[in-house]
């Protein structure tokens, strides 16, 4: 069988999983084929009902992306402060980190060796 | 036919070059014929690729040496020491060989309809074409020499693609710093070159690693070695150049970086099992990877939620998966000096991060051209001005669930199958690396999530009523990489059994790598 | 465009310019030089005219398009002889014992044959014109660019 | 701050380099030169070139200079590329 | 280290680059910045033709050569290669800075910042 994925103690066989994705899937058919009978599309019933203001256009009616996930930032106000320091789009600091980051990693390859 | 495979290592990378060379003259006369040569040749060397892959899985390392009376003549008969250049081609070269023309030919259908309305349209598929000559080089070739020329094959290229785009000022500003960064990764790589050459005099990579004895000279080597690369391939917190560059370029060239990084990751890799195998101090430098790793992951996937630009928000996201790469492969770097664990979890480690190599290059560059097919039909890279496009964009639509699903690990789709390699292996080194891997992959599926309904969902836009879908070409070239991460979905244990573990093995297996070479029993 | 004075003696230096670079590219597998240097050479003087006259003047004579065909020939030249010795290996330097180019000199210090070398010298030639091609036309066109008009596609 | 921070580790990178390349063989007495020795008794034979660099530069590692003449191209046409002209683009090519 | 007198070249190269990393770094001029690289690729070059020399050796021609050691000749054409491919790099930087004047009407680094974040 040439989907089994042998990964260290355990398998993963993408093919069993569709198949019980498919089952699941008729059985959600089945429940929703004993929803409402008289829903017609086109129809008043499909109107946005916004408790009897009239909707907004579509344009201010979509959510743009500025505006998901505010709380997530909300929160995490501090860790993007710091985050977005580095990021000063100078290219002079992108050497810079890159000295940095060469002599620390040859710092520690030196006393590792010295340790041995 | 026999000849064709002997010689298929330089015709991969010479077919190209000489595609490039003929592009110019030939696009002055027509356009038509120019576009059949840049697909035909990209489709011999696929072919080619692919034949020289078969022959290695039955045959072992295919070694090539450039000039002399026979090519498998590595050493002049007599002389102990290889004199000219030799091209060695084991399983993780001819992995990334396989990744590359795929990849390479997919951006190049992608760009016949993308830069249609632009000038410039020769060079642009000659640099083209000279880029896949430049990787194929670094990945094939078995001399440090020869790899920092394809290296700056490959940036210089690939920083005057960035720039393709003339009319704006971001476009420059993106490819002066990709370039300034390679240059001085380069520089850094020939002094380390060099510092190898006054203690050895030799520059093939197995001969070296023969002799090498890790000295104080050898560590700095090392140091600027992996650091030079790593830039290349954008590791934390020397990535801030990647998002920069990559966002500006036109997206079949940005499906192509992406690989070019690949290769850099690569070359790293090369360097530290293959040259520095041996003697490595290996728990360190692979704990110097993972670290480096982990913030690679972290900072790429939290950045990425912050952008409102979807090129930029896509390089954040190549960022923190090269992470899981570093990841995966430092464990198995960790655990190098010792058989048994190797045996136990490092080299389904290594298989995990050379897996997702493979898995990323083929859902990252699907989701740089649908963002190339957003900017296509919008004009626009800003998140907050789309919104409602899956109206118009349905095969857009359809493909870019396809990669969001592949990237965030959801199953069955093959992100999965190589994040739990990953996972499962490094649980059992370390099992923090686990959790910060599966937060990661969290954050990856929410700030996909939060792309998808900005861009996607919700109602028609009015300024985007009129327009229609992308052309052709363009969704033939996403229906390729689309198929590639189907078929790996469906059949993971044949890729791992046929490409991935070969490939761990090469890298673990100095050895043979060094005998190929020299002939001699390590 | 300098006076006129400067202009004949630049025309007549371009000569010796040319006959130099020839020279450091017909012997480069004798004696110091090769492809690249005396295509250096020549490109010099190139920048020279280009001093001497304005980049207008000297866009009248030599045509961007021209150069690239140029130096697409030169190149496709030496991947053409590096392709030829393929039935040995790739760069196989296979003109070595032939009439063209393939004597075999003295072991050692000897005063130097022009036939020798095998592709060595067609290489120098190859590259040679590929350099004067390529490097003149990154001069021009920064020239033009820098003046205000741009080249032709 | 950034430029104290900066000028340290600069510092330091500086002090290994030197430090490593003091350790080199010393100016003019290389350890090791097997390779280039062969290249200088086998060069006039092999190539029938009596510059030597020249015979390593389009022989012995003649794919280098493939390469080097390929850069040049690039940078060339990479040039000519991004200083291609404005008028044109409005027919669109 | 009785040798340090001899190896006045590598150290040389060495300082080189190190300038070359403080002018690069500290510089906000894009014109300096390359003039930074065009010195760390001549350090780089230094150290590399500095590697092949042999005391008292003659040039590697065999053109009327007097005998006697011969300096290593695979450096020099590793430097000739990383010569001309940075000339190709400088050419390239030099044509991204122009468009970058021309858009910005600037040449400060800090200028050219468009994108951050």
């Amino acid at each position: 069988m040439t989907s089994i994925l042998e990964s260290g103690y355990a398998f993963w066989n993408p093919i069993i999983w569709i198949i019980a994705f498919v089952v699941v899937m008729v059985i959600v058919y089945f429940f929703r084929r004993r929803g409402q009978k008289q829903y017609k599309k086109d129809t008043a019933q499909a109107r946005i009902f916004l408790c009897g203001e009239e909707v907004p256009e579509a344009g201010q009616r979509h959510i743009r992306v500025g505006n998901i996930y505010w709380g997530f930032f909300e929160t995490l106000k501090e860790y993007y402060n710091q985050v977005l320091r580095p990021h000063t789009g100078i290219i002079n600091d992108y050497i810079l980190w890159f000295v940095a980051v060469t002599a620390i990693s040859v710092i520690v390859l030196l006393i590792a060796g010295l340790a041995k | 036919m026999a000849a064709l495979i002997t010689h298929s290592p330089i015709l991969i990378i010479a077919i190209p070059l000489l595609a490039a060379f003929l592009t110019l003259p030939i696009g002055m006369a027509s356009k038509k014929a120019r576009n059949a040569l840049v697909i035909v040749s990209l489709t011999f060397v696929a072919f080619l690729v692919f034949a020289l892959a078969r022959d290695i899985s039955i045959n072992g390392i295919h070694i090539y040496t450039l000039g002399a009376t026979s090519p498998d003549l590595t050493t002049p008969t007599g002389f102990m020491v290889p004199v000219r250049i030799i091209l060695e081609v084991d399983g993780m070269s001819i992995l990334m060989g396989i990744i590359w023309s795929i990849v390479s030919l997919a951006a190049a259908i992608y760009s016949l309809s993308h830069i249609a309305s632009e000038t410039g349209q020769n060079r642009f598929y000659t640099l083209l074409l000279l880029m896949v000559t430049g990787g194929f080089g670094m990945m094939f070739t078995g001399d440090l020499f020869n790899l920092f020329v394809f290296l700056e094959i490959a940036s210089i290229s690939g920083a005057a693609l960035i720039a393709f785009r003339t009319r704006s000022a971001d476009t420059q500003e993106g490819g002066f710093k990709y370039i300034v960064v390679s240059a001085i990764a380069g520089l850094m790589v020939l002094f380390a070159i060099g510092l190898l050459y006054a203690q050895y005099n030799l520059l093939n990579i197995g001969a070296l690693a023969q002799v090498i004895q890790y000295t104080t000279l050898d560590k700095i080597a090392l140091a600027l070695l992996l650091i030079a690369f790593a830039m290349k391939t954008g590791m934390v917190p020397l990535h801030l150049w990647f998002p920069d560059a990559y966002s500006v370029a036109p997206a079949s060239i940005t499906g192509m970086l992406v690989i070019t990084s690949h290769a850099c990751m690569y070359a790293a890799f090369r360097v530290c099992f293959t040259l520095y195998g041996g003697v490595i101090d290996a728990p360190v430098v692979g704990w110097i990877l993972i670290v480096f790793g982990l913030l690679t992951m972290f900072v790429g996937v939290t950045m990425a939620v912050y952008q409102k630009d979807v090129m930029r928000f896509m390089s954040y996201h190549a960022i923190s998966q090269l992470g899981y790469m570093w990841v995966g492969v430092g464990v198995g770097l960790a655990v190098l000096g010792n058989p048994a664990l190797l045996a136990t979890y490092g080299r389904d480690a290594i298989s995990g991060g050379i897996f997702h190599i493979l898995n990323h290059a083929m859902y990252k560059p699907l989701l740089f051209f649908t963002g190339g097919a957003l900017f296509h039909y919008t004009g626009t890279r800003d998140l907050t001005k789309m919104g409602g496009l899956a109206h118009k964009m349905k095969w857009t639509t359809i493909l870019y669930i396809i990669g969001t699903l592949s990237i965030s690990g959801i199953p069955p789709l093959n992100g999965f199958s190589s994040k739990i390699l990953i996972y499962e292996s490094v649980f059992r080194f370390n099992p923090i690396l686990t959790i910060i891997g599966i937060i990661v992959s969290i954050l990856t599926l929410a700030s996909f999530t939060k792309a998808f309904h900005s861009a996607f969902m919700g109602a028609e836009l009015p300024e985007y009523k009129e327009g229609k879908e992308v052309p052709k070409s363009m969704i033939i070239a996403m229906m390729i990489l689309a198929a590639g991460i189907v078929f790996i979905t469906l059949f993971p244990s044949l890729i791992v059994d046929w490409a991935i573990h070969p490939a761990a093995d090469a890298l673990i297996d100095q050895g043979a790598y060094i005998n190929a070479v020299t002939g001699a029993v390590p | 465009m300098l006076s006129k004075i400067v202009r004949t003696v630049t025309n007549e230096f371009m000569l010796f310019i040319l006959v130099f670079g020839f020279y450091i590219i017909a012997h480069g597998h004798l004696t110091p030089g090769g492809g690249f240097q005396g295509g250096a050479v020549i490109v010099s003087g190139v920048v020279m005219l280009l001093v001497a006259f304005n980049s207008q003047e000297l866009k009248k004579t030599l045509h961007e398009r021209a150069l690239s065909i140029m130096e697409s020939t030169g190149a496709l030249i030496f991947i053409a002889l590096a392709f030829a010795g393929i039935g040995a290996a790739f760069f196989y330097n296979f003109l070595v014992g032939t009439p063209i180019f393939g004597r075999i000199p003295a072991t050692g210090p000897n005063p130097g044959d022009i036939w020798t070398g095998g592709v060595i010298p067609l290489m120098n030639f190859a590259v040679g014109l590929k350099v004067i091609a390529g490097l003149s036309a990154v001069v021009l066109a920064m020239a033009l660019f820098s003046s205000g008009e741009e080249i032709e596609e | 701050m950034r430029k104290v921070v900066g000028l340290i580790l600069l510092l330091v990178l500086v002090a290994f380099l030197v430090w490593g390349v003091l350790l080199i063989h010393p100016f003019g007495y290389p350890d090791a030169s097997d390779m280039d020795d062969y290249i200088i008794q086998n060069a006039q034979e092999e190539t029938g070139s009596n510059n030597v660099v020249t015979s390593v530069v389009f022989d012995y590692r003649g794919f280098d200079t493939l390469g080097e003449a390929t850069i040049l191209f690039t940078a060339v046409t990479g040039v000519l590329l991004l200083l291609r002209t404005e008028k044109r683009r409005k027919e669109g090519s | 280290m009785d040798h340090i007198p001899f190896n006045f070249p590598f150290l040389a190269a060495a300082l080189l680059v190190g300038v070359s990393f403080y002018i690069i770094i500290f510089k906000k001029n894009l014109i300096k910045l390359i003039m930074g690289v065009a010195i760390l690729a001549a350090g780089v070059n230094l150290f590399l033709v500095s590697l092949g020399f042999r005391a008292g050796g003659a040039a590697p021609i065999y053109t009327n050569v007097t005998e006697g050691p011969m300096v290593m000749p695979v450096p020099q054409a590793l430097t000739l290669t990383s010569i001309v491919i940075n000339v190709a790099v400088l050419a390239l930087m030099l044509t991204m800075v122009i468009h970058i004047y021309r858009h910005t009407g600037s040449l400060d680094s800090e200028k050219s910042r468009k994108m951050k974040g």
